[in-house]
């Protein structure tokens, strides 16, 4: 956390020398701070790794999050103007390993922006996360994908 | 009605609203907002969090009655009104002070006891809705 | 003119996607479909349409409350849905009748309400 | 003059505390401001004899002309005189009648008041002062006449009485409104020598009929005479007072003293002669069939009264002399024959009836001295000052055979009336079971005074014509004239009629049963009189108040809305209309599709709020319509607007949705007739405002103000918002109002929810400990 | 323009107006909201209608450029509007004090008053 | 370009948002009509933000998160009222 | 001239505010109130004292110049409303402490009252339109909640009418204004009649001064839209309709008489003609409610509506004595309707109740209270030397010199049937004996049932004095009405008077 806070500041220190703050001055302020960390702090091993990690981290997440938000929106899309709709509704229960309430917070979030499916509910006991999907053919297959995808990666980048 | 998923949201999105509804007051002199919409925002987001967690609970993180708040807001508007009397101008002429980093006036200051109203108001009346049985 | 065709582009994209969720909204056959329309749907398309913007302008000003809109709808619209998607289950609102599987229902473990 | 005036009402005023500290003199201690009046009207008397009236004068108020002008002539003179000395006598007389009576002393007071008051109409000099002072006699007479004011009867008869006088003054206010303005002056002494100007006015007819009305219903005239005997219902001593000697007269005087001013044309004699003889016979006709001592004087009262219209309305020098005679000689022997009557009827117990009295003249012997005395005087025997006036009446009317004849049966009448006041209760055998004693001395002053006055003044009629009656005959008449009364004016056909008179007079008394009997028989007729006339006005502007109160509230607010809606669009369209429609339009800007979109999503939106039958959607309508508007906003340059109709729709849905956990869905619909009916007026509104905003789009925006605000907003207020800058200092007032608006909204809403009838006794409880918040604090509800 | 915005106010106003002559205590909120929307939008169109910018200054400038939009009625409905809310949110809880008291919704039953 | 596109977009919102008016009308239930107007928020803020690229004004953002998050919550409170089975 | 012509605004809103602030302590607020009255009163006297010769006390607030920012401007006409606000607020409040339940009290009854006050005066000083729509707002909010406070049921079902009705005539105002605005691009009501006596516009003009009369005809209670009037008014305790009596519906006819003076004059023969063809019809129609009503409070309600027929014919008649006495008939009635309502009230509280049929003996048992009643009562009625003689008198020979026949026999008419009214409720609770006893519900000792009494025994003696004293009161009135008469000054003190 110190690590970014440090970056942000290097960016924003980058913009008031050059003199111009824009999006793209800051950016650029950006990329050139985090670089000059990760040279800075390549033998303090720890911290290196939670900062560095995460923030490659996020960028992947970003990246499989935004494929998978315009393919299933283009899927949802293609179905929606079809003249006979294709679509399997059913609600399944997925076993979730997130635990704390912002892991389930954002696991229901992630699951409900990605087009096909929604977060209906969790199970009292937090271990059963109820979802709405549009195209249930065979409830174990999305319980996979979720578990596997969404899931995996997201309690990846948290924990 | 307890949704962890609501409650969690909420608890997040509680302190960057009051942060915006402050920013909402701060700038509506020169941009849209102002003390009316700022008011509301803060309303609003004591609203959420007594609907997600109890009236109770969100009367207990106010600390004040919101009747208070109300009242204070419309004295601090009244007052604004009086700094000008001592320089023999009317009622509620605005007075500035050109501070380093913005000019401060007393409109300024009438706009926060919009602000304070406003949120009085709001949550008055919502607090009051939700614990009717 | 790069980014004037971006800025068109994103904006087409959200205005597509607001027709589409319009069509869904209209068209699909239960509540819960319906609400992958309304919600994601109309999220993304504004989505695009303030990325749009953000191009449009180019400024920090923008850009930062661009960022902000995005994030508050990234939060706020999944919340909703569950809310209502949990609430419409609960009172009984009907699943469309080829909807093929209900665990919930047979998990039986419906949460007495408050 | 004015301050003996203020004496009077000062006294009225301590009436109540005099009768704390001397209750047992209060009438004596209160007679000496009467009798100051009275003293100090003999010591003008010589002057005024001569044609030198007392005049004084104070500006009241300025702007309306009125001044507290008064002015003491010969014709006030005998009035005031009357009125004071009489006053006098019946305030002593009270204080024996109401001995012991807790409530003397506001007995005093009202009869005081009144008696300031009468003497205010005779003496003032300003019509507005007359009036102000006529409709005082109206509201103490209201008092005294409700004296008794548990009995059901006295209260009816007083408010009869002064609905009745006070509907006539109301007629004369108007009259002597267009009186003053006819003759450019308030002030009567300046009036009465206008009377061509008057006379010759447009406004003459009506000021004349007007002033008749006024005049008539306090005098008691046909038909308005009804009001008199049912007044009866007031104590004694009030009724000797105003019903005889003061107040019902005040129509009289007030007909006399403008007689110089409306006086002398057909009209005047037609009217006032025709309702004066009515009246005069009616009254003496119907006192024959009476037998309760107050009516039998009371209907002789409204004769009399009829009988100085009469010969006011004739008008020569001759009747004038005779009624100024005949008011003299009306106010002694009848002031007496009431204060006898309620001796008598106070002495034996509330007996009223003269059929059921006799014999007490051993009981009674002065009271029986009094009243022989005046009954004698009454019926017009020699020599008593009745006789005198009765005399001159004759004289007077020798052109009017018709009139003659009249007074014939009237004086008959008063014969009877006087034998059975004065005689039959005292002669006889004393029926069984009745009791009586002496009144005591305080009740046999007045009637011993006045009593003997009517043989008094007979003997020195001469000089009494010259002091009193000529200086008012001489006023009424406007021109000098001089009075001469005789006891014995020689044998003539006059005195021939008066014998006549009596002796179909005794033959009456002596006949008297048989008149009573034809009387009963007579009865269901004068259900149809106008005492049954003013029940049924009454009971039918009542009636008309209930079916107006039942049509216009209903009760119903819809129809109240109804109502509203309809009077704006007919009153709006009538404005429309004498404005021409509307001009062409100018400065129309072009249609541009997303706002027709958004145009028509709205009236699309509104439409579904009103054809709903799931509130939820009505009101998910009217966020639609709010959202619109808010595009609305953002496309014509609002930014501030569009965001804050956003917030604002979204927290009304948010509060309706709060309520809605306790209301209950719509269940009550209108019949298809209604909706037909509310959409026809709705549309009619709707229309309206269309047009009206079109109407005012052919009118060119001139906005200098705005511009003001735009160029002056950064340079001078620091702000580069200008719709902020209006609100938070350009316009900061009204916001300062607005937020106050939001504050006491919250506060009320909090209240509401807070305090609840039912919840009441806990808040009560609960409150004082902790903060007025009710239950809140120890409650923790959610939804 | 103003001719179709002056169509839409008068719909409003009829629309508020036959709301409120219905039977129900909501349907009465409902029409006098419609009502002042109607009343704003009036305004709104009477004070004259432009297309343009909002009446805001840019940041470094000291005039405005081009002619925005009137500020004036702006601020008048931005406060009516707040007005006929604390207005609309008080009736909201009186008419369900009323409902809660009275035992109906019915606005025809309410005549207790009155006669 | 960009002139040419502002105006299309909008009318294919304005069509959206009608599209989310007739759900509103047409429900059948309360949650219908709840998630059509919580659409029909979210189209008011594409409009308003493509409305700020047409006029070259960002003034209009705060509008649209304003409209962001109070109709989030209203959509909260309706959810909340549905669940708490109240009555449409 | 910086300060006064704001001070009855923000006075009272001090007041209020510090109300709010000490909630907890009645006992600090009812000392709160009473002083703010009775600075009221004070401060409302110096302005008198102040524009009694004529001059026109103008303040622009925020010191923006006359057509730009808000002026407040005080005239004769306002600076004697002002008074009688002030007369008010001390009795009511007195009285109101003293008879007032507690949960109210604890509610808010006291800073809603002040807030009340402030609207009330706000209407009477400011010079501009849309901020008299503000403070019409205000004084109907704070009055909503006035009514409602308490809950029970028929003041509910009272509230219900008289809000819906009454926002329907906020609407209707807010759309005049609108147009007016389109029209002429001011609010400021200077400005506006300069403008419109530039002419150009005149159908126009009728149409929206005809929206204008109709806005302010409900708000005064005018017929036929006088609906909310009695349906509400009788609800409330007596304090509350007794201030309501006092300045509601005359700050309705005085903005009546405010626009219709200054701006729309421009087509007498058809404005004022409708209004006093509304006057005559109200006040009959006022009469007549009133005498099928067998309750005193609702007797008393009712008659308002007549009594604002009375005060609206002047402003028909439109002649200089027409409006000295609408003037005369607004200070009179304001003073003695109040006192009925509070002797009304006290009857209440020892007998709880105000039905004529149950009530009674009152004359014997409670003297005091009779003298008190029947002065005012007669003075209602008109008969002299009360008030309320010379203010109808006023109009009558105003009504006579214009050769308005109808509406003089109207107004006479009317008078009887009030006077009607008037002995009806002194017949049925004074003087006939009480059909079953009623015991006294608050038996006090003398000394508190004089100080109880003391806020009605101040209105009686003014009742009075306004007869006796007619003198100074018409000259004032004539001179005000003269202002009206010719509204340059006024036009000139707020356009020409900025700084
Ligand atoms: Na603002
Ligand atoms: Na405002």
């Amino acid at each position: 956390m110190q690590l970014f806070v440090t970056n942000v500041l290097i960016s924003l220190l980058w913009a008031l020398l050059t003199g111009k703050v824009s999006v793209g001055n800051l950016a650029v302020g950006f990329v050139l701070g985090y670089v000059a960390l990760t040279l800075l702090h390549s033998e303090k091993e720890e911290r290196k790794n939670s900062y560095f990690r995460k923030s490659l981290q996020i960028v992947r997440f970003a990246l499989f999050f935004t494929k998978e938000l315009v393919v299933s929106s283009w899927r949802v899309a293609r179905d929606v103007i079809k003249p006979l709709p294709e679509m399997r509704p059913g609600v399944v229960g997925i076993p979730i390993d997130a635990e704390t309430d912002l892991e389930i917070t954002l696991l229901a979030n992630v699951i409900s922006l990605t087009p096909g499916t929604l977060s209906l509910d969790v199970s009292p006991d937090r271990k059963t996360l109820y979802i709405h999907a549009m195209y249930v053919i065979n409830p174990d297959d999305l319980r996979k994908e979720i578990k596997e995808g969404l899931e995996r990666r997201l309690l990846e980048l948290l924990r | 009605m307890t949704s962890i998923i609501f409650r969690t949201a909420t608890r997040y999105m509680f302190p960057p609203l009051l942060v915006f509804s402050v920013y909402v007051l701060l700038r509506g002199h020169h941009y849209p907002g102002g003390g009316f919409v700022g008011g509301l925002f803060a309303g609003s987001a004591f609203s959420l969090y007594a609907l997600a967690f109890t009236v109770a609970e969100a009367r207990s993180i106010l600390r004040f009655d919101p009747r208070d708040i109300t009242a204070a807001g419309l004295a601090v508007a009244l007052l604004s009104g009086i700094p000008p009397l001592f320089s023999g101008n009317a009622f509620l002429t605005g007075t500035w002070w050109e501070l380093p980093f913005m000019d401060l006036g007393t409109p300024l200051v009438f706009d926060v006891g919009v602000y304070l109203v406003v949120l009085g108001v709001l949550l008055t009346l919502v607090f009051a809705l939700g614990e009717e049985e | 003119m790069i980014r004037e065709i971006l800025v068109s582009i994103f904006l087409l994209a959200g205005g597509v996607l607001s027709i589409v969720a319009a069509v869904g909204v209209i068209r699909l056959p239960d509540l819960f479909c319906r609400m992958h329309a309304a919600t994601k749907t109309g999220t993304v398309g504004v989505s695009a349409i303030v990325i749009g913007m953000m191009i449009h302008f180019g400024n920090i000003t923008v850009t930062s409350r661009g960022v902000l809109v995005i994030a508050f709808f990234l939060l706020t619209a999944p919340v909703a849905a569950h809310m209502i998607g949990r609430a419409a289950y609960r009172s009984g609102v009907a699943l469309w009748i080829l909807t093929r599987i209900d665990e919930w229902k047979t998990h039986g473990e419906m949460e007495q309400d408050d | 003059m004015f301050a003996f005036l203020t004496i009077c009402f000062v006294a009225a005023l301590v009436a109540p505390i005099v009768h704390r500290y001397f209750p047992r003199h209060t009438g004596a201690v209160l007679s000496v401001a009467p009798l100051a009046m009275f003293v100090w009207l003999l010591t003008q008397l010589a002057g005024v004899m001569h044609g030198h009236p007392v005049e004084q004068g104070l500006v009241w108020i300025e702007k309306l002309g009125l001044e507290l002008a008064f002015r003491l002539d010969g014709l006030s003179m005998l009035f005031a005189l009357i009125i004071s000395g009489i006053g006098t006598l019946v305030i002593l007389y009270a204080q024996g009648y109401f001995k012991g009576h807790p409530q003397q002393g506001r007995f005093l007071m009202y009869i005081i008041a009144f008696m300031a008051s009468m003497l205010g109409v005779v003496l003032a000099d300003h019509l507005l002062l007359v009036f102000i002072f006529w409709e005082l006699t109206s509201f103490t007479s209201y008092l005294l006449i409700g004296f008794n004011h548990e009995s059901a009867d006295a209260r009816n008869a007083a408010l009869q009485a002064m609905l009745v006088t006070v509907l006539g003054g109301l007629f004369l206010l108007a009259g002597m409104i267009l009186l003053a303005d006819a003759a450019g002056t308030w002030r009567l002494s300046e009036i009465i020598q206008r009377g061509h100007a008057i006379v010759e006015h447009q406004h003459y007819l009506p000021i004349l009929i007007l002033v008749c009305i006024g005049a008539f219903t306090k005098s008691a005239q046909f038909p308005f005479h009804f009001w008199l005997p049912n007044a009866m219902q007031a104590p004694t001593p009030a009724s000797a007072y105003l019903h005889s000697s003061t107040m019902v007269k005040a129509g009289v005087y007030l007909l006399a003293r403008l007689h110089p001013a409306l006086g002398h044309t057909d009209e005047w004699m037609l009217i006032l002669t025709t309702i004066g003889t009515t009246t005069f016979l009616l009254g003496a006709i119907m006192a024959l069939g009476q037998h309760v001592l107050k009516r039998l004087l009371a209907y002789t009262t409204v004769s009399a009264l009829g009988a100085m219209v009469m010969l006011l309305g004739v008008g020569t020098k001759y009747t004038i002399k005779a009624m100024a005679a005949f008011v003299l000689a009306h106010a002694f022997y009848k002031a007496t024959l009431f204060m006898v009557a309620g001796g008598i009827t106070h002495e034996t117990g509330g007996e009223t009836s003269i059929d059921k009295l006799g014999g007490l003249r051993k009981a009674m012997p002065f009271s029986f001295a009094c009243a022989l005395l005046a009954g004698l005087s009454m019926g017009g025997f020699p020599p008593f000052f009745g006789f005198v006036a009765k005399e001159t009446w004759l004289h007077a009317l020798g052109d009017h055979p018709l009139l003659i004849a009249a007074t014939v049966v009237g004086g008959a009448a008063y014969v009877l009336v006087g034998l059975s006041t004065g005689l039959k209760p005292f002669i006889g055998k004393m029926p069984e079971g009745l009791h009586a004693h002496e009144v005591p001395l305080s009740m046999r002053i007045g009637p011993m005074v006045l009593g003997l006055g009517g043989l008094v003044l007979a003997f020195f009629c001469g000089t009494i014509g010259h002091a009193l009656v000529e200086p008012a005959a001489t006023a009424i008449y406007a021109k000098p004239l001089e009075v001469h009364l005789h006891l014995w004016a020689g044998f003539n056909k006059y005195l021939v009629i008066s014998l006549v008179t009596l002796a179909i007079g005794t033959g009456c008394y002596l006949a008297r049963p048989f008149f009573v009997k034809v009387a009963e028989r007579l009865r269901p007729i004068t259900r149809f009189g106008p005492d049954a006339v003013y029940q049924l006005k009454l009971n039918s502007v009542l009636r008309f108040a209930a079916w107006q109160t039942r049509v216009m509230q209903t009760g119903i607010l819809r129809d109240y809305i109804r109502v509203t809606v309809l009077s704006v669009v007919a009153l709006v369209g009538a404005a429309f209309y004498r404005a021409g429609g509307f001009q062409r339009w100018e400065n129309l800007s072009p249609i541009s599709p997303r706002i027709a979109l958004v145009a028509m999503l709205m009236i699309a939106a509104a439409f579904a709020t009103t054809y709903s039958k799931s509130r939820l959607r009505s009101i998910l309508s009217m966020g639609v319509v709010g959202y619109s508007m808010a595009m609305l906003f953002t496309f014509f340059g609002a930014p501030d607007l569009a965001m804050t109709q956003l917030v604002i729709e979204t927290l009304t849905v948010i509060l309706l949705a709060l309520a809605f956990y306790h209301l209950p869905p719509f269940s009550h619909g209108s019949t298809k007739r209604t909706r037909a009916i509310d959409v026809a007026i709705a549309s009619g509104a709707g229309v309206m405002v269309t047009l009206l905003v079109l109407a005012a789009l052919h009118v060119q925006t001139p906005t200098p103000v705005s511009d003001y605000y735009l160029d002056h907003s950064y340079k001078d207020a620091h702000g580069r918002n200008v719709v902020n800058v209006i609100l938070v200092d350009f316009r900061a007032l009204d916001t300062l109002g607005e937020i106050t608006v939001l504050t006491i909204a919250a506060l009320g809403a909090y209240a509401l929810l807070k305090l609840r009838p039912g919840r009441r006794r806990d808040a009560l409880v609960a409150l004082p400990r902790d903060s007025g918040e009710g239950t809140a604090s120890t409650k923790e509800g959610q939804p | 323009m103003e001719v179709v915005l002056a169509l839409v106010i008068g719909v409003l106003y009829g629309a508020g107006l036959y709301l409120m002559m219905r039977r129900n205590l909501v349907q009465l909120i409902i029409g006098l909201g419609l009502l002042s929307h109607g009343a704003n939008l009036l305004i709104f169109t009477a004070g004259g209608l432009r297309e343009t910018g909002a009446p805001i200054l840019a940041e470094g400038e000291k005039h405005f450029a081009a002619m925005p939009a009137d500020p004036l009625p702006q601020a008048l409905i931005l406060t009516a509007i707040v007005i006929s809310f604390a207005v609309t949110a008080f009736a909201l809880v009186l008419f369900l004090r009323t409902y809660q008291t009275v035992g109906t919704d019915d606005v025809d039953r309410m005549k207790e008053t009155d006669t | 370009m960009v002139e040419l596109v502002c105006p299309l977009v909008m009318l294919m919102l304005t069509v959206a948002f009608a599209a989310a008016f007739v759900r509103v009308v047409i429900g059948p239930t309360l949650s219908d009509r709840v998630i059509a107007l919580d659409m029909a928020a979210t189209i008011v803020v594409a409009l308003i933000l493509t409305h700020c690229v047409q006029s070259g004004s960002f003034y209009y953002i705060p509008a649209a998160i304003s409209i962001a998050l109070l109709s989030f919550i209203g959509t909260v409170v309706l959810a909340i009222y549905i669940s708490r089975g109240g009555a449409e | 001239m910086t300060l006064l012509p704001s001070l009855p605004i923000t006075i009272p809103l001090a007041g209020a505010v510090l109300c709010m602030l000490f909630r907890r302590s009645i006992a600090v607020q009812k000392a709160i109130a009473f002083c703010t009255s009775a600075i009221i009163l004070l401060t409302s006297l110096c302005i008198m004292a102040h524009t009694k010769n004529g001059t026109i006390a103008v303040m622009n607030v925020g010191s923006w110049q006359a057509p730009f920012g808000i002026t407040l401007a005080i005239d004769m006409l306002s600076s004697v409303m002002l008074v009688l606000v002030g007369l008010l607020a001390v009795g009511v409040s007195a009285y109101a402490c003293f008879d007032l339940d507690r949960p109210r009290m604890q509610l808010g009854f006291f800073p809603l009252m002040l807030i009340l006050l402030m609207g009330v005066n706000g209407a009477f000083v400011t010079g501009d339109l849309f901020n008299l729509y503000v403070w019409f707002e205000v004084l109907l909010t704070a009055s909503f909640i006035l009514l409602a406070l308490g809950g029970e049921r028929q003041q509910l079902e009272g509230s219900i009418k008289y809000v819906a009705l009454n926002l329907l005539s906020s609407a209707l105002f807010l759309a005049g204004i609108g147009i007016l605005y389109g029209m002429a691009g001011t609010l400021n009501m200077a400005e506006l009649a300069h403008l419109v006596q530039e002419g150009g516009r005149g159908g126009l003009v009728t149409m929206v001064a005809v929206m204008f009369m109709m806005a302010f005809g409900i708000k005064c209670g005018m017929f036929p839209l006088y609906f909310w009037l009695p349906a509400s008014y009788p609800t409330p305790p007596a304090a509350v309709t007794a201030l309501f009596s006092g300045l509601l519906t005359k700050v309705g006819v005085y903005s009546l008489i405010r626009v219709f003076t200054l701006i729309f004059d421009t087509d007498p023969d058809f404005l004022h003609g409708m209004i006093l063809a509304g006057a005559g019809l109200t006040m009959l129609s006022g009469v007549l409610a009133a005498a099928a009503q067998y309750e005193m409070r609702k007797i008393l309600a009712v008659h308002i509506v007549s009594q604002i027929g009375y005060i609206v014919m002047g402003l028909g008649l439109f002649t200089k004595l027409a409006l000295t006495g609408t003037i005369v008939y607004l200070i009179h009635v304001i003073i003695v309707k109040t006192n009925l309502f509070l002797v009304a009230g006290a009857i209440n509280r020892i007998k709880g109740t105000y039905d004529l049929h149950k009530l009674g003996g009152l004359y014997k048992e409670k003297p005091g209270l009779s003298i008190l009643f029947i002065i005012s009562a007669m003075s209602l009625a008109g008969v002299p030397p009360l008030s309320g003689f010379f203010a109808k008198l006023t109009l009558i020979i105003a009504g006579l010199r214009a050769e308005s026949w109808l509406i003089v026999v109207v107004a006479l008419g009317v008078s009887l049937l009030t006077l009607y009214s008037m002995t009806k409720i002194w017949t049925y609770v004074f003087w006939k004996p009480a059909p079953e006893p009623l015991p006294d519900l608050d038996p006090m000792s003398k000394g508190k049932w004089f100080v109880f009494l003391l806020p009605m025994i101040g209105y009686t003696i003014l009742t009075i004095a306004i007869g006796v004293f007619a003198g100074p009161i018409f000259d004032y009135a004539d001179a005000a009405a003269g202002q009206l008469m010719n509204p340059q000054g006024y036009i000139d003190a707020v356009l020409g008077g900025a700084k």
